[in-house]
C-alpha cells in the first residue's frame, strides 16, 4: 500500500518562484484551483494529475513529484486550459517549462516515448534544421516501446502507399548557420 | 500585389503532401501569387518547444527574418503547428525581453524588430479575407457531389492565436465550405484537440481521441471531415482502419483539406488535389471522383 | 495677502501610527530634524496623532509653548485634515495654520528602503514646515442646502432612500427609467435566505412611494442635464411620453384587453422574454404606477396609421390615451442627490462554451427567478424550453465572474441566489440538483445556515469551474441531455453529469451608461466601472462630489439587505445636509486683490462656474465666494498675478517647491 | 552746490541714452538742477577722472544696458563705488534686456554666429610694445543688480520721457521712494489702455495672428484680435505707446511687483485664451508662437528663473 | 560610497483624481519609485507655469503634473487649462534645454493606484537616463 505523506521539507519554495520567473509562467501563484484547465482538457483523463493539480504541485514547490509526472507529457499543447484560464494563466507554457526541466533533470519516466519523440525530434531538426518524421519516428519507437512499431505497420504501409512518406530526408541549405544559432547557449 | 510566401513546414514535404498540392492549386486558381520561402528550415513545434524555449524560438524567428529579407509581406503558414509557433515567437520576443535576447544573439543585434513587420498567416484566413466568400461563390464552378461535411478546425489554428475567428466556435471554414456549394453540419467538436503526436506515442489514447471526432461527425450526419492541418487530417486519416477493427459501429470516412475540396469547386482537376492520397473512405472518393474529368457544371 | 506675519511658531508632530510609518521611516530622525528647522518651536513624534492623547499634544502646545503654526507629518489630508484642524482650533489657534504631510500613503506605505522613506519625509516636512509660515487665519464658507432631494433609480435601493428622506418631511424627486419601480427586486421570485416572497415585502414599499405626500415619482424619464453646486442643483429631467396619461389613467388595464393583437406577440422584457406582450402593457400586476404604456415600436397606430384604435374606444370618455403625447422636460432644484441605478446582469452570450442562446435549455437565473414565480409566465411552473419538466438541473456559479477574461470581481450574491434557485427548483420539480462552485461564499446572517439546509436537502455541491456544457454525447446515457463537463477538483478526476436543465448563475456589472451617468453628475467611476465612493471605509455612500451620495449596486455588488442599509445611509447622509440647511465649504475659494487689478478680463472666461463677474463702474474683476468653488484655474492664468487663492496663495506653494529642493 | 550726476551705458543700444535727450527741453531743467560729471556718450570724460572723484562723490548714476563683459562689470562697480545711489536705467539694466536674450546661446555661440569661419577678434593684441585687451565676452548675460546693488529701476525700452522725468523727480525729492523700488504704477497696462473696453469677456482664440498678417481694427483690443500682446502682464506707465502705434506691447515694462517670472506667468495667462480642447488643435495653435522664448522673455531672460539656456545643453551654438 | 543618482521629481497632484490615486496606490501597497516630493493643488488648472519653472531652477530633475483625465476634471475645465499652458511650457523649456521628458503630464483617475507606479516608475528611469539637470553658468560675474 502506497504511503502518502508529504513533509514540509520536500518543498522546494525557492523553485517555484524560479519557475515563476519563465516566460508564460508568471501566473502560477494566481492560480484558482478552479479545475476549468483539466476540465476543458481532452487529456486529462489519462494523466496521473491533471493541469490543476500540477500547478498546485509547482507553486507548492514540489519538484520531483511535478516533473516527474506523466501529465506534462501527455499535455498535446492544445491551449483549450490557456484560452478557459478565469485567470489567463497560461497553463500550457507551465507545461513546456517543466517538460524542459524534467529533461535536464533527469527526471521523465523513461519508459514513455514521447519526451523520447521529443528529443529525437529535437536531434533531427539540430542537424538536419528539419524534420524527417520517419526516421524521427522510428528512433523514438526503437528507443521506447519498440512494440509500437508493430501498431504502425498498417499505416506506415498506407502512407508509402499514398506517397505521404518520404524515405530520403532533406535537409535546410542553411544548416550551418542554423547549428551555428542554436548552438548559442540559452542566455538566463 | 507583393506575392505570398509559402513557409511549407515539414508535413507538407511527407504526410501532408496533399495539402501541399491543393494548396497551391487553389491559389493558382485564385491568381494569388505565392512563392516558396527559400532556405526554410522547421519551426520547432512543440516538441522542440519541448526540449529548448530559445533555441525553439530561434528557429522559427529565422524563418521570419528570412521572409523579412524576402520582402515578403505575409508568410503562409498551412501547417496549424507552424502557424502558431511562428505566431508565438514574434509574440514572445516581445513579451519576454529574456527571448528576444536569445534569439538577437543568434539574428544579430537589432534584428529582433523585424520579426513582427512580417505577417503570419494561416491560409483559411486569407482566403477568408483576402479573397472574400463573395470571390470564392463567384468562381465555385463546380457542383459539390460529396455529402455533408464536418468541419474541424483542431486546435492551434484557432488558440491561443484566433484572428478574429471566435476561439470557442470558430465558423470560416463552414462559410468557405458554403460559398463553395459544400454542406456542412453542426460539429460541436470543431476545435477539440486530435492529440497531435499522440497517435505515434500513446496509440490508445491517440486513437481514442480520433474515434470520438469521428463518431461525433458521423452522429451529426457528416459523410466526410475536413481540415486545416497536416497532422489533424494525418491522424483523422491514417488510423480509421485500426478504429474499425476496434469497433464494429464504426463507419469509415473521407478527411479532406479544405483546399482539396475548394480546388475541387473551383474546378480544379482532381488529379491535382492530391485525392489520390487519402487512406480511408478511398471508396466514397473514388464514386464522388470519378477517374474521367468530371463534367465541369454550370456556374452555381 | 498672507506674509510672515509675526514671530512664527511652528510645532511638528509626526505620527507613527503604529508600524504603519514608523516601520518604515525613522521618526525619531524625522522629529530631530524637524526640531531644527528654522520657526519650528517644537517636534514631537508620537504612536497615534489623530487620537485624543494625540491631539491633546497639539492642543497644549498651542497654549505652553505659544505656538501659531502646526505641521502634522502623517496621513492623507483626505483622512484627518478634519480632525487636526479641529485639534487646532480647540487649542484655541485658527484652524487654518495646519499644514498636513503625507508621509503614510505617500510614503511609508509605497517604498520599501528604509532611507529613501526617511529622507522622502524630511524633504516633505521641510517643504511644510516653510509652506506653514505663511499660512493665514481664515474662515469657513457657508453654502444654503435646499430641503429637496432627488433620487435616481426606482429600484429597491432608490424606493428605501426616497421613503426614508420623505418620511423625514423633505421632497424628493424619485426619477426612473422604466415604466415602473421595483427594478430587480420586483423580478425575484424569493428572497435568501429567508425565502419570503419579493413581490410580498416590495409592493407595499412601491405603493408607499406612489402615495406619499412628499415623493414626487417620475417613471419612463431620465435626468438629463444637471447643474449648481451642493445644496443648489439645477435638474433637468425629460419625461419620455408613454402615450397614456398617468393622471387620467384609472388603472382599470381594459385597454390591454381591448388591444387589436388578440394574442400578444411582442418578448416580455419584465420575464425576459419567456412570455409575450401586447404593444399596450404594464410590465407586472402590481406595477406602480398603475399606468400602461405604449411601445410605439410595436404599436400598429404608430407604425401604419391604420389601427381600430380600440384601447381608445374602450377608454372612453377617461380619455386617458394620447397617442399625440409629447416628451416633457421638468426643471428642479434639489439640495442633495442619491444615485441609485443600480445594476445589469452579465450576458452570458460572451461566455459561449456554456452554450446560452445556443442550447434552449441553458437559462440564466434571471430566468428561473421568472420561471418559478407564482405570476411568471409559466404560473410557477417549471417548464422546460423544448418541454417537459427537468428531471435534473445544473446549476454553474461564477459566470462573468472572477474572471479575467470576462469581469475580475466576485458579484457576491450568485452564491446564494444559486442555492436560493437549487432549492425551489428542487421544490417545484423534484429534479435531481448539481451546483458547480469554485468557492462556496456565504458570508451573511443565516447564509451559512441556509447552505447547511441546501447540503441537507441532498443537492449536489460539485467543486469546480465548468469547461463546458455541450449536447455531444460519449455514451448512450447522454443521448439527448446537455452535458456538462467539469474537473470535480475534491474527487480528483473529470465528470461529464448530463442534465435537462443549465443555469448560468451570471454575475453583476455596471450599467452599460454608467459612464454617461458618472459624467453627468461629475463622480468617479472605480476600474471596475461601478461608481467611486469617496473612501472605501470612512465615506462608503458619500462621491467626492459633495451632496451626492451612492446607494445599492451602482456603487459594487449587493445583496437586498446590503442595499437597503446602504439606501439607508444614503439617506441619512443627505438628510443630515439638508437638516443643518447649510454646509460650511472649504475657504480655498480664489479673490481679486482690486486696487492691482488692471481689469484685463483674462479670468472671466476661464471660470467654469461663472463665479467672476466684471464691474464695469470700478473697471475690476470680482470673485463670488458662494459660486467659486476653489479651483485656482483663474489665479494661475491672471497675467498680473491680482487673483489669488486662500489656502493655495503662490507664496504658500513657492515656499513648498523650494521647501522640497532645498538640500539641508 | 548741485548734486553729481552720471550716466554710463553697458550692453545696451544707446536708446536709453536717446530717451534722455528726448527729455529735450525738460533736459535743461535737470541739467540746471544737477551737475553732469560722467557721460561718456555726450561730454568727453575718461574713467580715470571718475577714478579720481571720492567715494561717493556722486549723487546718483543712471547705468544703463545688461552686463556682459569684464569691462561693463568693472565700471559698474566702480560707479557704485563713487555713487550714492544707483539707478538701473531701463529694462536692460533692470532684466537684461533684449541682449540678455544671447543667454539662449553662450560666448561661443555668439562668436561663431557673428564670424563663423571669418576672422575672429584676438582677445590680446600687442602694438609696438604696449598691448591693446579686449575685455572678456561672459557666457551669460546678467542684470545690472547681479553685479552691484541697485537703489532704484526705471523700466522701459527705453525709459518714456514721462518716466524718466517721474524717477528724476521723485529722486531729489527730500523723501525718496523706498529702496529697491520700480520706478513705476504698480498695475498691469491694460488699465491705461485705450482699447481696454474693446477686450470681450469670453475670449476664445484659435491661433495668433502677427500684425504684418491682417488689417488691425485700430480701436479694438489687440489681443482680442488674435495678436499676442502681452500688456495685460506688463507693467504701465509707457501710456500705451506701441498700442497707439498699433503694435502689441511686448513686456518692456517688465512685471508687476507681484509676479516672479514674466514669462511663466505670461505663458499662464496667454494659453488660458486659447479656445480649444483638443491636443492636436492646441500643438497647431501655439505653432502661431514659433519663438516662446523670445517671445515671453523678450526684455526679461536673465532674470527668469531660468536665467539662461542649459550650458549643459549648449553646444557652444545655441540652440 | 558612490552611491546611483537619484533624481528629484516635483509633482503637482490635483487633489481630486492624481492625489487621490497616489493615496489608493498607498492603500492597496503599491511599492514604486521613492523619487517624487507631491505638491497638492485642488486642480491642475491652478499649476501656475511659474511654479514649474521655479522648481527646474531650484534644482528639480524632473516635474510631474497630474490631473484627472479629459473629461472627468472635478472643475469641468481645469484639465483642459493644464493642457494648453503645459503644451506651450513643453516648448518653452525644450528651447531653454531642458529635455521634454522632464516635464510630464499625466491624467491619472482617482481609481488608478497602478498607473501611479507606472507613471513614477517610468519617469524615474528616464531621469535616471537623462542624468542629472544641473543648472551649472560658468560665470565670472
Amino acid at each position: 500500500m502506497e504511503r502518502r505523506l508529504k513533509l514540509q521539507k520536500e518543498a522546494e519554495p525557492e523553485w517555484a518562484r524560479r519557475i515563476s520567473e519563465h516566460p508564460g509562467c508568471e501566473g502560477v501563484f494566481s492560480c484558482l484551483q478552479c479545475g476549468a484547465c483539466s476540465g476543458t482538457c481532452p487529456l486529462s483523463i489519462y494523466m496521473d494529475f491533471g493541469p490543476r493539480r500540477i500547478i498546485g504541485l509547482v507553486r507548492e514547490g514540489f519538484r520531483t513529484t511535478a516533473l516527474s509526472s506523466e501529465t506534462i507529457w501527455l499535455c498535446a499543447s492544445c491551449y483549450s486550459c490557456a484560452v478557459h484560464c478565469p485567470r489567463k494563466i497560461h497553463v500550457t507554457d507551465i507545461m513546456y517549462t517543466l517538460k524542459r526541466e524534467a529533461i535536464e533533470a533527469k527526471l521523465y519516466p523513461r519508459r514513455l516515448p514521447i519526451p523520447v519523440l521529443a528529443q529525437e525530434f529535437y536531434r533531427a531538426v539540430r542537424s538536419r534544421g528539419k524534420n524527417p518524421e520517419l526516421w524521427v519516428v522510428l528512433r523514438m519507437a526503437l528507443k521506447s516501446h519498440p512494440l509500437i512499431l508493430l501498431s504502425m505497420i498498417h499505416t506506415g504501409w498506407a502512407l508509402l502507399r499514398t506517397g505521404r512518406l518520404s524515405l530520403h530526408s532533406e535537409h535546410s541549405d542553411g544548416i550551418a548557420e542554423i547549428k551555428r544559432y542554436l548552438d548559442l547557449r540559452e542566455v538566463a | 500585389m507583393a506575392p505570398y510566401c509559402y513557409f511549407p513546414g515539414c508535413s507538407l514535404r511527407g504526410t501532408g503532401i496533399a495539402y501541399e498540392e491543393s494548396l497551391l492549386e487553389v491559389f493558382r486558381l485564385l491568381h494569388l501569387p505565392i512563392e516558396e520561402l527559400r532556405d526554410w528550415n522547421c519551426c520547432g513545434a512543440t516538441s522542440y518547444m519541448s526540449i529548448d524555449e530559445g533555441s525553439a524560438c530561434v528557429l522559427s524567428a529565422r524563418n521570419l527574418a528570412l521572409a523579412h529579407k524576402g520582402h515578403y509581406r505575409d508568410i503562409v503558414a498551412p501547417c496549424s503547428a507552424c502557424y502558431l509557433v511562428l505566431r508565438k515567437t514574434q509574440d514572445y520576443v516581445e513579451r519576454y525581453p529574456r527571448i528576444g535576447r536569445r534569439v538577437e544573439e543568434s539574428l544579430g543585434p537589432g534584428r529582433l524588430r523585424v520579426l513582427n513587420e512580417v505577417r503570419v498567416r494561416h491560409p483559411l484566413e486569407v482566403l477568408y479575407t483576402d479573397v472574400g466568400l463573395a470571390k470564392i461563390k463567384a468562381h465555385a464552378v463546380r457542383q459539390w457531389p460529396g455529402g455533408k461535411v464536418a468541419c474541424y478546425y483542431g486546435c492551434q489554428m484557432v488558440r491561443p492565436y484566433a484572428d478574429g475567428d471566435p476561439d470557442h466556435n470558430p465558423v470560416r471554414m463552414d462559410e468557405l465550405m458554403h460559398a463553395a456549394g459544400v454542406p456542412t453540419v453542426d460539429f460541436p467538436l470543431k476545435t477539440r484537440c486530435c492529440g497531435g503526436t499522440l497517435t505515434g506515442t500513446m496509440p490508445p489514447v491517440g486513437l481514442r481521441l480520433n474515434e470520438i471526432l469521428l463518431a461525433e461527425a458521423h452522429h451529426r450526419g457528416a459523410d466526410a471531415m475536413v481540415t486545416v492541418c497536416p497532422l489533424c487530417q494525418y491522424n483523422l486519416d491514417a488510423y480509421q482502419a485500426d478504429l474499425r477493427r476496434r469497433s464494429k459501429t464504426f463507419s469509415e470516412m473521407p478527411v479532406f483539406f479544405f483546399t482539396q475540396i475548394l480546388g475541387w469547386a473551383l474546378g480544379s482537376d482532381p488529379a491535382r488535389l492530391g485525392l489520390k492520397r487519402a487512406i480511408s473512405g478511398r471508396k466514397q472518393i473514388a464514386q464522388w471522383f470519378p477517374k474521367q474529368r468530371a463534367e465541369v457544371a454550370a456556374h452555381v | 495677502m498672507s506674509e510672515m506675519n509675526g514671530t512664527v511658531r511652528i510645532g511638528v508632530y509626526v505620527c507613527h501610527c503604529g508600524t504603519n510609518i514608523a516601520g518604515i521611516v525613522d521618526v525619531k530622525a524625522l522629529t530631530h530634524y524637524a526640531a531644527g528647522l528654522p520657526n519650528v518651536a517644537v517636534a514631537r513624534d508620537y504612536k497615534y496623532m489623530c487620537s485624543d492623547p494625540g491631539q491633546d499634544l497639539i492642543r497644549q502646545d498651542i497654549r505652553d509653548q505659544h505656538l501659531n503654526r502646526i505641521v502634522v507629518a502623517s496621513c492623507s489630508p483626505h483622512l484627518h485634515e478634519a480632525t487636526f484642524r479641529n485639534a487646532t482650533r480647540a487649542g484655541g489657534l485658527n484652524p487654518f495654520f495646519v499644514q498636513m504631510v503625507n508621509i503614510r500613503e505617500h510614503d511609508s506605505w509605497v517604498h520599501t528602503n528604509h532611507a529613501e522613506a526617511t529622507l522622502k519625509a524630511i524633504d516633505m516636512v521641510r517643504a511644510a514646515v516653510r509652506r506653514v509660515a505663511y499660512h493665514e487665519a481664515l474662515e469657513k464658507g457657508r453654502v444654503s442646502i435646499r430641503p429637496e432631494a432627488l433620487v435616481v433609480g426606482g429600484g429597491i435601493a432608490g424606493i428605501h432612500a426616497a421613503l426614508t428622506m420623505a418620511n423625514a418631511g423633505k421632497h424628493v424627486y424619485l426619477v426612473e427609467r422604466e415604466p415602473t419601480i421595483g427594478g430587480h427586486m420586483a423580478q425575484f421570485d424569493k428572497t435568501f435566505p429567508t425565502l419570503d416572497c419579493s413581490a410580498c415585502i416590495l409592493t407595499p414599499k412601491m405603493s408607499a412611494v406612489k402615495n406619499h405626500p412628499n415623493i414626487t415619482l417620475w417613471t419612463y424619464s431620465d435626468v438629463t442635464a444637471i447643474e449648481g453646486y451642493v445644496g443648489n442643483y439645477n435638474v433637468t429631467v425629460t419625461r419620455r411620453p408613454r402615450y397614456v396619461r398617468e393622471d387620467l389613467c384609472v388603472g382599470c388595464l381594459e385597454c390591454l384587453e381591448a388591444c387589436v393583437y388578440k394574442q400578444a406577440k411582442v418578448p416580455d422584457e419584465f420575464n425576459m422574454g419567456l412570455s409575450k406582450r401586447r404593444p399596450i402593457y404594464i410590465p407586472f400586476p402590481q406595477a406602480v404606477p398603475q399606468t400602461p404604456v405604449i411601445d410605439p415600436e410595436t404599436c400598429i397606430q404608430f407604425k401604419s396609421g391604420k389601427c381600430k384604435k380600440t384601447c381608445i374606444e374602450v377608454c372612453g370618455d377617461r380619455h386617458a390615451i394620447d397617442l399625440y403625447m409629447q416628451p416633457r422636460t421638468e426643471h428642479i432644484e434639489v439640495g442633495t442627490v442619491v444615485l441609485a441605478t443600480g445594476f445589469q446582469t452579465y450576458d452570458a452570450r460572451r461566455s459561449p462554451y456554456y452554450g446560452y442562446g445556443h442550447y434552449p435549455n441553458v437559462y440564466t437565473a434571471l430566468e428561473i427567478e421568472r420561471l418559478v414565480n407564482a405570476s411568471g409566465p409559466t404560473g410557477g411552473e417549471v417548464v422546460l424550453r423544448t418541454g417537459g419538466h427537468p428531471k435534473s438541473v445544473g446549476i454553474i456559479h461564477c459566470v462573468g465572474s472572477r474572471d479575467e477574461n470576462t469581469n475580475r470581481w466576485c458579484s457576491r450574491v450568485c452564491c446564494m441566489y444559486s442555492l436560493k434557485l437549487a432549492h425551489l427548483l428542487k421544490e417545484h420539480t423534484g429534479a435531481e440538483i448539481f451546483n458547480f462552485y469554485i468557492d462556496m461564499r456565504t458570508p451573511g446572517k443565516g447564509f451559512e445556515e441556509f447552505y447547511q439546509k441546501l447540503l441537507s436537502e441532498h443537492v449536489h455541491f460539485i467543486r469546480g469551474r465548468v469547461a463546458e456544457v455541450t449536447d455531444a454525447s460519449l455514451h448512450s446515457s447522454e443521448e439527448g441531455q446537455l452535458v456538462i463537463r467539469v474537473e470535480d477538483t475534491l474527487a480528483g478526476f473529470v465528470r461529464r453529469i448530463p442534465v435537462d436543465m443549465v443555469v448560468l448563475a451570471t454575475g453583476l456589472e455596471p450599467r452599460a451608461d454608467a459612464q454617461e451617468v458618472r459624467r453627468l453628475f461629475n463622480i468617479t467611476c472605480s476600474n471596475e466601472g461601478f461608481f467611486l465612493e469617496r473612501h472605501p471605509k470612512l465615506a462608503p455612500v458619500q462621491t467626492f462630489t459633495e451632496g451626492i451620495f451612492l446607494a445599492g449596486c451602482c456603487q459594487g455588488p449587493k445583496d437586498i439587505p446590503d442595499t437597503v442599509a446602504q439606501a439607508g445611509a444614503a439617506a441619512a447622509e443627505a438628510l443630515a445636509l439638508m437638516d443643518a440647511g447649510y454646509m460650511e465649504t472649504e475657504p480655498n475659494t480664489a479673490y481679486v486683490v482690486e486696487e492691482s487689478c488692471s481689469g484685463c478680463k483674462t479670468c472671466i472666461s476661464v471660470c467654469p462656474y461663472h463665479a467672476i463677474s466684471f464691474l464695469d463702474e470700478r473697471q475690476v474683476s470680482a470673485i463670488n465666494p458662494v459660486l467659486c468653488k476653489g479651483c485656482g484655474t483663474c489665479v494661475a492664468a491672471c497675467p498680473s498675478a491680482t487673483i489669488r487663492q486662500h489656502l493655495f496663495e503662490d507664496e504658500q506653494i513657492f515656499e513648498e517647491i523650494e521647501g522640497i529642493l532645498e538640500y539641508a | 552746490m548741485k548734486p553729481k550726476v552720471a550716466f554710463y551705458w553697458c550692453a545696451s543700444c544707446g536708446g536709453c541714452e536717446e530717451a534722455v535727450l528726448d527729455l529735450a527741453e525738460d533736459l535743461l531743467e535737470v541739467t540746471a538742477l544737477v551737475d553732469i560729471v560722467f557721460w561718456p556718450v555726450a561730454l568727453d570724460f575718461k574713467e580715470k577722472d571718475v577714478e579720481g572723484m571720492p567715494d561717493g562723490s556722486i549723487a546718483i548714476a543712471f547705468i544703463n544696458g545688461a552686463i556682459r563683459t569684464s569691462d561693463q562689470q568693472k565700471m559698474a562697480r566702480l560707479l557704485r563705488a563713487k555713487s550714492e545711489l544707483v539707478v538701473a536705467f531701463g529694462v536692460c539694466a533692470q532684466s537684461g534686456g533684449v541682449p540678455g536674450l544671447a543667454n539662449l546661446t553662450d560666448a561661443a555661440g555668439i562668436l561663431e554666429e557673428a564670424f563663423g569661419d571669418g576672422v575672429r577678434p584676438e582677445r590680446e593684441y600687442r602694438v609696438d610694445g604696449s598691448s591693446v585687451t579686449l575685455p572678456k565676452l561672459f557666457d551669460t548675460v546678467v542684470p545690472l543688480s547681479a553685479v552691484i546693488p541697485v537703489d532704484y529701476y526705471v523700466p522701459g525700452c527705453p525709459p518714456t520721457p514721462k518716466i524718466v522725468a517721474g524717477a528724476l523727480t521723485a529722486l531729489l525729492d527730500p523723501h525718496p521712494p523706498a529702496k529697491g523700488a520700480v520706478l513705476a504704477p504698480d498695475h498691469a497696462l491694460c488699465e491705461e489702455c485705450p482699447r481696454r473696453d474693446s477686450r470681450p469677456q469670453e475670449l476664445r482664440l484659435e491661433r495668433f495672428r502677427r500684425v504684418s498678417e491682417t488689417v488691425l481694427d485700430t480701436e479694438k483690443c489687440l489681443l482680442a484680435q488674435g495678436v499676442l500682446c502681452l500688456g495685460a502682464a506688463t507693467r504701465a506707465g509707457c501710456e500705451a505707446r506701441c498700442i497707439a502705434g498699433n503694435m502689441p506691447c511686448t513686456g518692456c515694462f517688465g512685471p508687476p511687483s507681484r509676479v516672479r517670472d514674466f514669462g511663466g506667468k505670461a505663458i499662464g495667462a496667454i494659453a488660458s485664451v486659447l479656445g480649444s480642447n483638443d491636443p492636436d488643435e492646441v500643438e497647431r495653435a501655439l505653432e502661431s508662437i514659433p519663438d516662446p522664448a523670445g517671445t515671453f522673455y523678450r526684455y526679461s531672460l536673465p532674470t527668469s528663473f531660468l536665467e539662461r539656456r542649459r550650458m549643459e545643453a549648449s553646444n557652444g551654438r545655441g540652440n | 560610497m558612490p552611491e546611483e543618482y537619484e533624481p528629484k521629481i516635483v509633482a503637482f497632484f490635483c487633489n481630486w483624481c492624481t492625489y487621490l490615486a497616489a493615496d489608493l496606490a498607498g492603500t492597496s501597497r503599491i511599492k514604486y519609485a521613492p523619487n517624487t516630493r507631491v505638491i497638492r493643488v485642488m486642480c491642475s488648472g491652478r499649476v501656475d507655469p511659474q511654479f514649474v519653472l521655479d522648481a527646474f531652477a531650484k534644482g528639480a530633475d524632473g516635474v510631474l503634473i497630474g490631473g484627472c483625465h479629459p473629461g472627468d476634471c472635478h472643475y469641468q475645465e481645469g484639465n483642459y487649462k493644464a493642457l494648453r499652458r503645459f503644451r506651450l511650457l513643453q516648448r518653452l523649456v525644450s528651447q531653454m534645454g531642458i529635455e521634454p521628458e522632464r516635464l510630464r503630464l499625466e491624467w491619472i483617475s482617482a481609481a488608478e493606484g497602478d498607473r501611479v507606479r507606472a507613471v513614477i516608475d517610468e519617469m524615474t528611469a528616464q531621469l535616471k537616463a537623462l542624468g542629472p539637470a544641473r543648472r551649472s553658468h560658468a560665470e565670472a560675474a
